[in-house]
């Protein structure tokens, strides 16, 4: 299979398929291998755009084989076009997961268990309570000073900040124009720790918020 | 070494979840536990009281709890003590001011001072549900991050034939510039405490004595000038604040008169004094501002008292 | 390590057909699946032994588990005892190698002008001021702990520090007894581009910084 250097063919899915950027790749499963190639080699998810231009193909089709990658790493059968489905592939001990705007290998967590002993560094230590408060509040209301978490939260954030910028979960960004306090925001690895592709995927945080009523109840009740 | 789990950790007991708390003790979160029941911060406190629907506030015997208190700090050492302190005057503090709210008759709200304190109760309470409601998005980031805990991400290490592909590093680094910048490094670590710094709040001090001479003089001369043309020469902010405390001094002492056509338009000044000198208001405004080595910051709230009589 | 304890092994080869020591893998491919997914995330080569120990198999069976592995992603078809071949998988973008000892995936070679362009695309030939800063830290403290250089430099150093490491100017030299974090130290690389011979030859930092002592308690303090 794959031959067709012409250009617009109509196998959707296929990206290989269509007309290849690269003179070296040429099978489908070429492009496959390729992107895995370079998933693998990522310090950090990786973007279709990133991928698209590494495996000189566009964007779309590089979407499609990520998509094809992740169906095969969790051994799940699809049918693309032009290629038989070689019975059920097995649940592979990784998976590629869609976060922070990218795509990344992550260990299955199935074998948690065996993978922990492997894994240095602060990925393994828990977030405290206070960590969690403060992040939520940096996440929704980012960019933000110290001073107003800390009137959101009631007590003195510095510390927290200060540890949770050292973990890679918060980053500085400039400082207010007019008070100059230094501005933080949440990093890719804060969305990663969490398994969230956006910032905008965190839950909303009106359904939290009680209405006028609620709010008259609980005054009443004090 | 006094909280371990947080040094970069591949601690294990983090996996057993033994360090949940590792983050406390870098807050001035309360060890103290107050006798009603088990809370741990202030705003968890106040929450606490209002989830007990049935507990009055109007019952917590505030004298007793300070006693134990007290009675707790001095188990702690210095700097940990100042913490917990000044947490807990917090604490006592929106404790009183519920309090208050509570023993007003809430039927006839009359008064100015009713009013105000029915504004701070809710803004206390808009506070309260705002925390409330990071709290329960915190747990919900936890619950996220705790079921995503078993997964490790990938990292790609030392590749074999990686080095060869990165280009040719330029180095023209000397051992004498690797010092300076560890130097910098270590030094800027000293350099910068948690706390905002104020130094620079006292750098330069502005004397009010010599800015409302200065503007006298300027108004005497004009008759009548904006305050645009007043501040027209000052070197920073902090100047044109001073010369807008002096103006006030001055307008207190009737010395001038103020004209405003607009909200936020421009304000005309008018000499409005004696031709003698204004010897007295220059004075006392010296004193109330000008005293303790340009410490402008700390003296609105003791001057206060003085100029509302 | 991990000496095989019954000894009667029946079916050579297939290594969930022998007693399981771990209570949570059943299957031959879970067993796969566990000792792929320890390969995908950890930083260094694993050994066999190691892995023995993290799944809880003999060695010789963790060691048949690698080559089964090692074939697979390199699209070899083999007969494994118990296991029906499914047809001719397709060639991996990665490919398990032994390394010192020790067992990793890297990106296949037939991919590394993908790979290359990926890689390249973020690296200049110069080090940021970051990456010197970081990597001055370090001279003058090694062996260090990334938490510590952060808890210096006040923010998260693990991109520069990777950095660091590919361009061969530190390299880690085991783990922090306490907390288990990997030391970092610089290389021979590093003293040959100073020009120096020995770390001792680094001029002196000034008398008037924190000692040594003051920071690992500060860095724990974190």
């Amino acid at each position: 299979m794959a031959e067709q250097p012409s250009g617009n063919s109509g196998a959707q899915g296929n990206p290989a398929l269509e007309e290849a950027g690269s003179s070296q790749l040429v099978s489908h499963e070429d492009y496959l291998a390729a992107v895995e190639a370079v998933l693998m080699v990522a310090e950090e998810p990786v973007s279709p755009a990133e991928l698209a231009t590494a495996v000189s193909l566009p964007q779309h089709q590089v979407q499609a084989l990520l998509d094809e990658l992740r169906a095969e790493a969790d051994g799940v059968t699809e049918n693309w076009p032009g290629d038989a489905p070689a019975g059920a592939p097995r649940q592979r001990g990784y998976e590629l997961r869609e976060v922070a705007g990218g795509w990344r290998y992550y260990s299955r967590a199935r074998y948690a268990e065996q993978v922990s002993a492997f894994v240095l560094g602060g990925q393994t230590s828990r977030l405290s309570p206070a960590a969690l408060e403060t992040l939520a509040v940096i996440a929704y209301r980012q960019p933000v000073a110290r001073s107003a978490v800390s009137a959101i939260r009631g007590v003195n954030v510095d510390g927290v900040v200060r540890t949770l910028v050292q973990r890679g979960l918060l980053d500085t960004a400039g400082t207010d124009p007019v008070t100059g306090a230094t501005l933080y925001v949440t990093t890719a690895e804060f969305l990663e720790r969490l398994g969230l592709d956006s910032i905008e995927d965190l839950p909303k945080l009106s359904p939290h918020l009680p209405g006028v009523e609620d709010l008259e109840d609980d005054a009443s009740a004090v | 070494m006094v909280e371990p789990a947080l040094a970069e950790t591949a601690d294990p007991a983090a996996d057993q979840g033994h360090v949940a708390l590792d983050d406390q003790g870098q807050e001035i979160r309360s060890g103290f536990t107050v006798s009603l029941d088990g809370f741990d911060g202030p705003f968890d406190l106040l929450l606490g009281l209002i989830a007990k629907r049935r507990m009055d506030v109007t019952k917590v015997a505030l004298a007793e709890v300070t006693e134990e208190f007290i009675a707790y700090v001095r188990t702690l050492e210095a700097q940990r003590a100042l913490d917990e302190s000044s947490n807990f005057v917090f604490v006592a503090a929106t404790l009183l001011d519920m309090k208050l709210v509570q023993l007003l008759p809430g039927s006839q709200v009359e008064s100015e001072d009713d009013i105000a304190a029915l504004e701070a109760r809710d803004l206390l309470f808009a506070r309260l549900l705002q925390y409330k409601a990071f709290k329960q998005i915190a747990d919900q980031m936890g619950a996220a991050a705790a079921e995503n805990a078993g997964r490790f991400a990938r990292r790609p290490g030392a590749h074999p034939d990686m080095a060869n592909l990165l280009p040719e590093l330029v180095w023209n680094t000397t051992a004498e510039d690797l010092k300076a910048l560890a130097e910098r490094a270590l030094a800027r670590r000293q350099a910068e405490p948690d706390e905002v710094g104020l130094a620079h709040l006292h750098a330069a001090a502005v004397n009010v004595r010599a800015e409302m001479a200065a503007m006298t003089e300027q108004l005497r001369a004009a008759g009548r000038c904006s305050f645009t043309e007043l501040v027209a020469g000052a070197e920073s902010r902090l100047v044109v604040v001073v010369r807008f405390l002096g103006l006030l001094e001055l307008f207190r002492d009737r010395s001038v008169e103020f004209d405003q056509q607009v909200p936020l338009g421009e304000l005309l000044v008018t000499w409005s004094g004696q031709a003698g000198t204004s010897q007295d208001a220059l004075d006392r405004a010296a004193a109330e501002w000008d005293e303790g080595e340009g410490d402008a910051a700390g003296k609105s709230t003791s001057g206060q008292e003085s100029r509302d009589g």
